[in-house]
């Protein structure tokens, strides 16, 4: 089962070699997603009371955790493939794209997608690695899909600060391993999870404390927490939106699900202060970064890849408080964003192909001009600032309630005041963007047929997820209770 | 409720409406034998009202039922005054139909009344009169609230006849400081309510500085009578309120026939000596630019302010 | 004799990545990188045959293989159709960088003496070396400009890294080693592959070129 | 939907028992928990009032604004979630409601940017403001629900007491800030003039009539029932802040020339009047003189709601105007009173009513207010004795201004002459219009002359404050209304009987003794002019320039002069131009600066991401570095 997972979103990826990128087989890709999706709801039925599925010994291995990653996985991947149909032939038939690349996005789309996967349902954190690292080297050529100077620019950030930062979690994972070695006599070096959980109060402090800060670090710079997101906002604007939704809405935060196995290691090893702090810190410089850039944004892909940053923050925050409220807010931050981010982004690239340009200055009247596409952008950029009745809001307010009852009301403060920064910028942005007469007349041809599907699908799903969770709540619950017991 | 204190509500009513233009008569009398004229007799308004009342009703073009409501409203508002105050005697049985706050907001809403329809015609006298007084209304309003306050400190009650009670039952209360500040303070605000010197000269027609008389330039006939009519009674009203605020000794406290006569004789008695006072002292004034009333009026604000913290500092009459 | 030896090949590696940062010579520095595979080599084997494991044997030839043969192989060819073969001057100047390659061995050396503490042996002696290699290394990565030398700049951080990899854990499972070292190859080869687009697109490898994106 | 509202706050206010209702499965994490306690059904009664109304109206209306469907879909979400927040009774039920509130009023105010860059710059600053009041009121009412550890206002309120007093003055503080942002307390207000006029006309009567209400709501809700009162300085702000509002509000309503924006201010200046009688309230708690606490606060709900009654009426009646002549800018208008008969008159009775006049309602509040004032500055409590008679003389001040600017906004706004095309060619509104102002100038008239028609369910209310008042502050007996302790009597009901009557009696002896029956059009006095055009008249800014001038040290209006001279002789111009106009000194000096810093800074943090790969390792090598230092 589990690794039919693993293996499942590769059919589209066989499918390509075979016969190239066509419209087929990108709906191929996206009836494997809904398979995926499926997958991902039969494994939640099994795994929501607390259970945890193997597979092949201790190789793959499935916890509630798991499951409700799998299933942000699959619905960011159904919508962003539905709306991968169009993209890539509005991108064909407009001269943007030569058949060569569009293969090689079919082919590495599923490859990422199933890295991911792979991450997610690895029992081994060495094989999460594998499979994270996996992932970059799977986007890389998708940010650098337009193949011109800024998108090459794009990829060598994105490959050198990314490989650089995950080589350091690799040598965060060495160290873990080199703990669990000496534990007591006959301990063995072991990454696999739930034996490491096992060891994990035996683990000498000193070794986990610098273990834990290398894992920060390198996951942190997938995650895109400040210092190391640098690569983010490039890699983000560049690839084509399809891949910006999957890479903002779920890489991240599968990066995210590394951070908080690592997570409940290190606090049953040191106790929770140490990995607090280390991730308060994080969390305020992302939020500081986010906002001090979004005010002065002109790029609206790049505007969103600064949100991302800005909503790791807050997750970063989450996990720092680290109750079990905190931690299913997390979790439903991760799905919301996921939602959001996807929306946003597939928005984005509809707006490009209709408009042209990536800058914010370029792009007027939207709402006047595409209503679907400028009210779908709109809504979704509410949604990311936190309006109700979207999910991020009540995410978020769970982390503030979360944040305050654990005594961190300074930080959470703190963090919330930031928002404000985010909000005013976002807010100046999308006015100009969106609102107003339509000043000129639309000159390209109008986006291709259903692309509005996905789009109103994510938002519906978002503001159901903001109303009620009840489906998934258990789901959460015990995902929740494997972080913060 | 018995026959006596409707007729004390009836003998008020008469009295304001009959009394207004005399008063006013009286204080026109006595400004021209002090400049050395004979002046009009005093009955010389009421004169004037009736020849007003026998004319054409004219209304000015333009003009909607604001013009033609105001100056009922005007009239209606001090005949209600005029049924709550207490002027002849304490013992009225509307006394708590209004209170002080009640009064001042009756006479706002004349003035209010009275302003737009300054502005119904669209001339521009009518809305440069409009413009000033509200201007003057808007400033005097606070000064008049405030001393209504530091009357009502003293008493610990709003209502006419508790404060008249009070001073009637204890007289160092009005002879204090707070009584004098309180007592300047209406002063001016009279003058300023009442259009006369140095706010506003009645008498004048000169554009540039009328107040009242520009909002009711376009009156004629039967409607400038009763707006005639009611701008005296304004007078009479302030002026009777005045007196028995701060000098309430010999109202009647019953309502009994000879009682009401006697508090009756002694409010006209009052009254005119307010009267000789007013022209005595609008003798010896010159009207204020426009621009300058509003120094008067925030002086009259301060003094009242002064008024109503000291009282509620010395602890006045509790 | 075990314990000299190691301490050899660590030396080895650390100094190497200190002269990696002083050579400004493209090809000079891809040999560098090569002794530096070397000397890991070296330690995978000294492990290996010291501890009778087969499975490090089997590492040290693949690293053997990777980093003193694919790799330098792969770098040195692109080097050669390079138009200058010398990097341009880096952002800081040599002599500082030396002194601050000194200052981050020390700061290694003292972050990571608890490490050691943990299970002092010969091995574990070289964690703080590879902690050295690793930040001596990315220290390079900061102060180059060339793409080629970032390249190589990564690959001697991950030399570090795979030191320390090589002597903290004893039998981390094979499959993870090997699927680490594939990654990085590909990782490689990803980079190469950029560097030469690089080249066609900006006519130069200078990564100064790359800031069309910003804010 | 507003029936409803005002059902369930009837309802509740009659029988003095909460609705209860949970919904544990919406909203994630939380629950929504409702419970409708008389407090909160005042709002809410006084919100289904407005939405009555301005549902109403909307549906003549929609064909001027609202033209998208999903615009229409939004207006009763909006209305909806402002009938909601008043019942909620948890932390998260309440923000998730006053958050809609804000989200749906934004998209609201947005829904004219098509036609004008003012209302696409005012959704911003309300956006952001509104977003400022909640990141203050997440924080205040988080913190607080950490600090007793538990969410609904129950466990907050059993709570409350046992958090220490810092806490509780940081907790009052947001919330205040939160709150106020929300009421248009300055110097918070800056959204309010801006937004308020540019979203559509009855969804503006909405804004400004119940929701900025909603802020009083939460400060009454939090600083009086969670909180249970607190020192005497929270009054003392609370009473400066209100004070300050009112006067503030009422000069640069008297000074505006759009008629929205004059509407505007007006509640900002009526939310300082509430917040005047709310903190003295607090003032007065703190010293246990309960009594008169009650009034006060009674004075408060009242004006609330009557506030929202004059206020949404006149707003209809700006949007009737709008409707009609295209234009809100009163030096534009005139003589609509006879082209618009029925939106005149009823546009009138708001403006009567809001100036405190009696018979309306507005006078019945202002007399309450006026009376606990006044008696809180004669009780034996020290500071009040000098903040009472200054707040009485603040409140004075207020209303004589705000009689002078409605006397300008109707006088020249519905009177006089048509000064541009649009208003001499105006249309009155269709019948729901008509209806809904009706609907609300009924609702003034009532309330101004029989008070008594709610006073059990105002005292139901007050009592539900939970600040110890127990017994009725409010009274009618025999048609005369009692308050409390106070002395001071009064009955609405007979000013408006005698008022009524004189009125008659003159007109009865009128028609008796006047000779002349009909009246004869004549033409205006014109001094000698043969002419009288509308160019003659006084205009809105010139009514006001008298008083402008009183105030200029407050208001500093800019004036400029252009004046070009003819080619021939500099003696002689050729055009002469005035600018003249009154600036908003607060968010000159207060937020112009801010936003001067917040743009500085984000062009300066532009910098942190250059480009730069090496910068951007450097990052990240320094933060390695830094964290093998902490980990040793």
């Amino acid at each position: 089962m589990l690794l039919t997972l693993v293996l499942l979103p590769i059919l589209p990826a066989l499918a390509t070699a075979a016969f190239g990128w066509r419209p087929s087989v990108a709906w191929l890709a996206v009836a494997d997603a809904a398979c995926l999706l499926a997958g991902g709801i039969w494994l939640a039925v099994g795994v929501v009371d607390g259970d945890t599925a193997y597979f092949g010994g201790h190789v793959l291995r499935a916890d509630a955790l798991s499951a409700f990653m799998v299933l942000v996985i699959a619905t960011v991947a159904l919508l962003a493939s539905w709306s991968a149909v169009g993209y890539i032939r509005t991108e064909i038939a407009d001269g943007h794209t030569t058949a060569g690349a569009a293969r090689l996005f079919g082919l590495l789309v599923p490859a990422f997608i199933a890295s991911m996967v792979l991450a997610i349902l690895a029992a081994n954190l060495g094989i999460m690695w594998v499979a994270i690292e996996a992932t970059t080297i799977a986007t890389t050529f998708l940010v650098g899909h337009h193949r011109n100077r800024p998108s090459l620019e794009a990829s060598w950030k994105y490959v050198i600060i990314g490989s650089v930062g995950i080589v350091l979690a690799f040598l965060g994972t060495v160290l873990l391993s080199y703990a669990t070695q000496h534990t007591g006599p006959g301990a063995h070096s072991t990454l696999d999870w739930d034996a490491m959980r096992g060891v994990a109060r035996h683990l000498d402090p000193a070794v986990i404390r610098v273990a834990a800060v290398l894992l920060l670090l390198g996951y942190g710079t997938k995650i895109g927490l400040a210092p190391m997101h640098t690569w983010l906002p490039d890699a983000h604007s560049q690839a084509p939106a399809p891949v910006s939704a999957l890479m903002s809405g779920v890489l991240l935060s599968v990066a995210f699900y590394a951070l908080l196995r690592i997570k409940v290691i290190v606090d049953l090893a040191l106790g929770p202060t140490f990995l607090r702090n280390l991730l308060v810190v994080a969390a305020l410089l992302s939020l500081v970064v986010a906002a001090s850039l979004l005010i002065a944004q002109r790029d609206y892909k790049r505007l969103l890849a600064y949100s991302s940053i800005e909503h790791m923050g807050l997750m970063a925050l989450a996990a720092a408080i680290g109750t079990p409220l905190a931690i299913a807010a997390l979790l439903l931050h991760i799905l919301a964003h996921a939602l959001g981010k996807t929306v946003a982004f597939l928005c984005s690239g509809e707006i490009l192909l209709a408009e042209g340009t990536t800058r914010i200055a370029g792009v007027h009247g939207l709402l006047a001009r595409r209503p679907l596409v400028g009210g779908s952008f709109g809504l979704a950029l509410l949604a990311l600032l936190g309006f109700p009745p979207f999910g991020l809001f009540a995410s978020e307010l769970a982390i503030a309630r979360a944040g305050f009852s654990a005594n961190m009301g300074w930080v959470t403060a703190a963090a919330f005041s930031l928002l404000l920064v985010v909000v005013a910028a976002v807010l100046v942005h999308a006015r100009s963007m969106l609102l107003g007469e339509a000043d000129t007349p639309s000159v390209s041809p109008t986006s291709a047929r259903g692309a509005g599907v996905p789009l109103v699908a994510g938002l519906v799903a978002l503001a159901v997820i903001g109303i009620t969770i009840w489906p998934i709540e258990r789901l959460i619950g015990a995902a929740a209770h494997v972080v913060a017991q | 409720m018995n026959p006596g204190r409707i007729g004390a509500v009836v003998i008020q009513i008469v009295f304001v409406v009959g009394a207004a233009p005399l008063l006013a008569g009286l204080i026109r009398q006595v400004r021209a034998r002090l400049e050395g004229r004979v002046g009009p007799p005093i009955v010389q308004p009421w004169r004037d009202l009736r020849k007003l009342w026998r004319k054409e009703r004219i209304a000015p073009e333009h003009t909607s039922w604001v013009f033609l409501t105001a100056p009922l409203v005007l009239v209606a508002s001090s005949v209600v005054i005029a049924m709550i105050v207490p002027l002849v005697t304490v013992a009225l049985p509307l006394d708590e139909v209004g209170d002080l706050f009640a009064v001042v907001s009756l006479l706002l809403l004349g003035t209010v009344f009275l302003a737009l329809a300054g502005l119904d015609p669209g001339t521009a006298f009518g809305g440069m009169g409009a413009s000033r007084e509200m201007t003057v209304a808007a400033l005097a309003e606070p000064t008049l609230l405030l001393a209504v306050t530091a009357l009502a400190a003293r008493a610990g009650s709003t209502n006419l006849a508790a404060i008249v009670n009070a001073a009637l039952d204890r007289p160092s209360v009005v002879l204090s400081a707070q009584g004098v500040f309180a007592l300047v303070a209406l002063g001016i605000v009279t003058l300023a309510e009442c259009a006369r010197l140095p706010v506003d000269n009645p008498s004048t027609h000169l554009e540039l500085t009328m107040i009242h008389e520009a909002m009711v330039l376009e009156y004629a006939g039967p409607d400038l009578a009763l707006v005639e009519l009611a701008a005296s009674m304004r007078l009479l009203l302030f002026g009777a309120l005045l007196a028995n605020l701060f000098a309430p000794w010999g109202i009647a406290t019953g309502t009994g026939v000879v009682e009401m006569l006697a508090g009756t004789v002694v409010l006209g008695m009052k009254l005119v000596l307010l009267g000789a006072f007013l022209g005595v002292f609008e003798v010896f004034v010159a009207k204020l630019r426009l621009f300058r009333v509003p120094e008067l009026l925030a002086v009259s604000f301060v003094v009242a302010l002064v008024a109503v913290t000291a009282s509620a500092f010395l602890g006045g009459g509790r | 004799m075990y314990s000299q030896l190691l301490g050899l090949a660590g030396g080895v590696a650390l100094v190497a990545a200190v002269l990696a940062l002083w050579r400004r010579s493209l090809l000079a520095i891809v040999r560098i990188l090569a002794v530096q595979g070397l000397a890991i080599a070296a330690v995978a084997l000294l492990l290996g045959v010291h501890h009778h494991e087969v499975a490090e044997l089997i590492v040290a030839a693949g690293v053997l293989v990777l980093k003193v043969g694919v790799i330098p192989m792969v770098l040195s060819r692109v080097v050669r159709d390079a138009p200058n073969q010398r990097d341009t001057q880096p952002s800081i100047n040599t002599a500082t960088a030396l002194v601050a390659a000194a200052v981050l061995t020390v700061i290694a050396f003292g972050a990571t003496r608890r490490l050691v503490d943990l299970a002092p042996s010969p091995e574990s002696e070289l964690i703080p070396v590879g902690f050295a290699i690793v930040l001596v290394a990315f220290f390079g990565l900061v102060a180059r400009r060339n793409a080629l030398t970032q390249l190589v700049g990564f690959l001697l951080l991950e030399n570090g890294i795979a030191l320390v990899a090589l002597v903290a854990t004893a039998r981390v499972s094979l499959v993870v080693e090997l699927g680490a070292a594939l990654d990085l190859l590909l990782a490689v080869l990803v980079l190469q592959v950029l560097t030469s687009r690089m080249r066609s697109k900006f006519g130069a490898l200078d990564l100064d070129r790359l800031t069309e994106l910003s804010d | 939907m507003g029936a409803a509202g005002i059902g369930a706050g009837l309802g509740v206010l009659g029988s003095g028992k909460p609705i209860v209702a949970e919904f544990p499965e919406l909203l994630p994490f939380a629950g929504i928990t409702i419970r409708l306690d008389p407090l909160g059904a005042w709002f809410t009664l006084t919100a289904g009032l407005i939405v009555v109304a301005a549902s109403l109206y909307g549906i003549g209306y929609a064909d001027h604004a609202l033209r998208t469907r999903a615009i229409q879909a939004i207006f009763p979400l909006f209305c909806l979630s402002l009938l909601l927040v008043p019942a909620a009774s948890s932390v998260s039920t309440f923000l998730v409601f006053w958050e809609l509130m804000a989200l749906t009023s934004l998209l609201l105010v947005a829904t004219e940017h098509r036609e004008r860059a003012s209302a696409r710059s005012a959704a911003v600053w309300y956006g952001v403001m509104t977003h400022l009041g909640f990141v203050a009121i997440l924080v205040a009412l988080a913190l607080l629900a950490g600090q007793v550890g538990g969410e609904s206002f129950a466990a907050m309120r059993a709570g409350a007491a046992h958090v220490p007093a810092g806490w509780r003055s940081v907790v009052f503080l947001l919330a205040l800030v939160g709150f106020g942002s929300k009421a248009g307390i300055v110097p918070l207000h800056v959204w309010l003039p801006r937004a308020h006029p540019e979203a559509p006309s009855h969804v503006s009567a909405l804004m400004s009539g119940v929701m900025v209400t909603l802020g009083v709501y939460g400060i009454m809700r939090v600083g009086l029932d969670i909180l249970g009162g607190g020192p005497r300085w929270w009054g003392f702000v609370v009473l400066a802040l209100g004070a300050a509002s009112a006067l503030f509000g009422i000069l640069h309503a008297l000074v505006a020339s759009d008629l929205k924006v004059l509407l505007a201010y007006s509640t900002t200046e009526n939310m300082g009047l509430v917040l005047i009688g709310v903190g003295g309230a607090m003032l007065l708690g703190a010293e246990h003189a309960t009594p008169l606490v009650g009034v006060l606060l009674a004075a408060s709900l009242l004006l609330v709601l009557n506030h929202a009654l004059f206020k949404g009426l006149l707003f209809l009646g700006a949007g009737s105007v709008l409707r009609a002549t295209g234009t809100r800018n009163l030096d534009e208008l005139g003589g609509l009173v006879r082209r618009l008969p029925v939106t005149g008159a009823l546009f009138g009775v708001g403006a009567l009513a809001i100036v405190a006049l009696p018979p309306l309602n507005g006078f019945v509040s202002e007399w309450m207010l006026f009376q606990g004032l006044v008696a809180g500055g004669g009780s034996h409590v020290a500071s009040a004795a000098v903040t009472m008679p200054l707040a009485v003389g603040v409140v004075a001040l207020t209303a004589g201004l705000a009689a002078a600017t409605f006397v300008k906004a109707f006088g020249t706004g519905f009177l006089a002459l048509p000064r541009s095309r649009g208003a001499a060619e105006a249309r009155e509104s269709p019948g729901t219009m008509l209806a809904a102002m009706g609907l609300l100038g009924l609702g003034c008239a009532a309330l101004g002359v029989a008070p008594s028609l709610l006073s059990t369910q105002l005292d139901r209310a007050v009592r539900a404050t939970g600040t110890g008042v127990l017994h009725r502050p409010v009274r009618v007996e025999g048609g005369a209304l009692h308050l409390g302790d106070v002395r001071g009597v009064m009955s609405p009901t007979f000013i408006a009987l005698l008022l009524v009557g004189s009125v008659v009696a003159v007109l009865v002896v009128m028609r008796l003794t006047i000779a002349a029956r009909d009246r004869r059009r004549a033409e205006n006095w014109g001094c000698g002019r043969a002419l009288q055009t509308s160019r003659m008249e006084y205009t809105a800014s010139s009514f006001a320039e008298p008083l402008q001038r009183v105030f200029d040290d407050v208001l500093r209006p800019d004036l400029d002069i252009d004046v070009t001279h003819a080619d021939e002789s500099r003696w002689y111009e050729r055009t002469i131009r005035l600018h003249a106009g009154v600036r908003d000194g607060i968010e000159d000096h207060v937020y112009q600066p801010v936003l001067r810093a917040y743009r500085a800074w984000g062009e300066r943090a532009r910098a942190v991401q250059n480009g730069s790969v090496h910068r951007y390792l450097a990052y990240a090598f320094v933060a390695l570095v830094v964290g093998l230092l902490v980990a040793r």
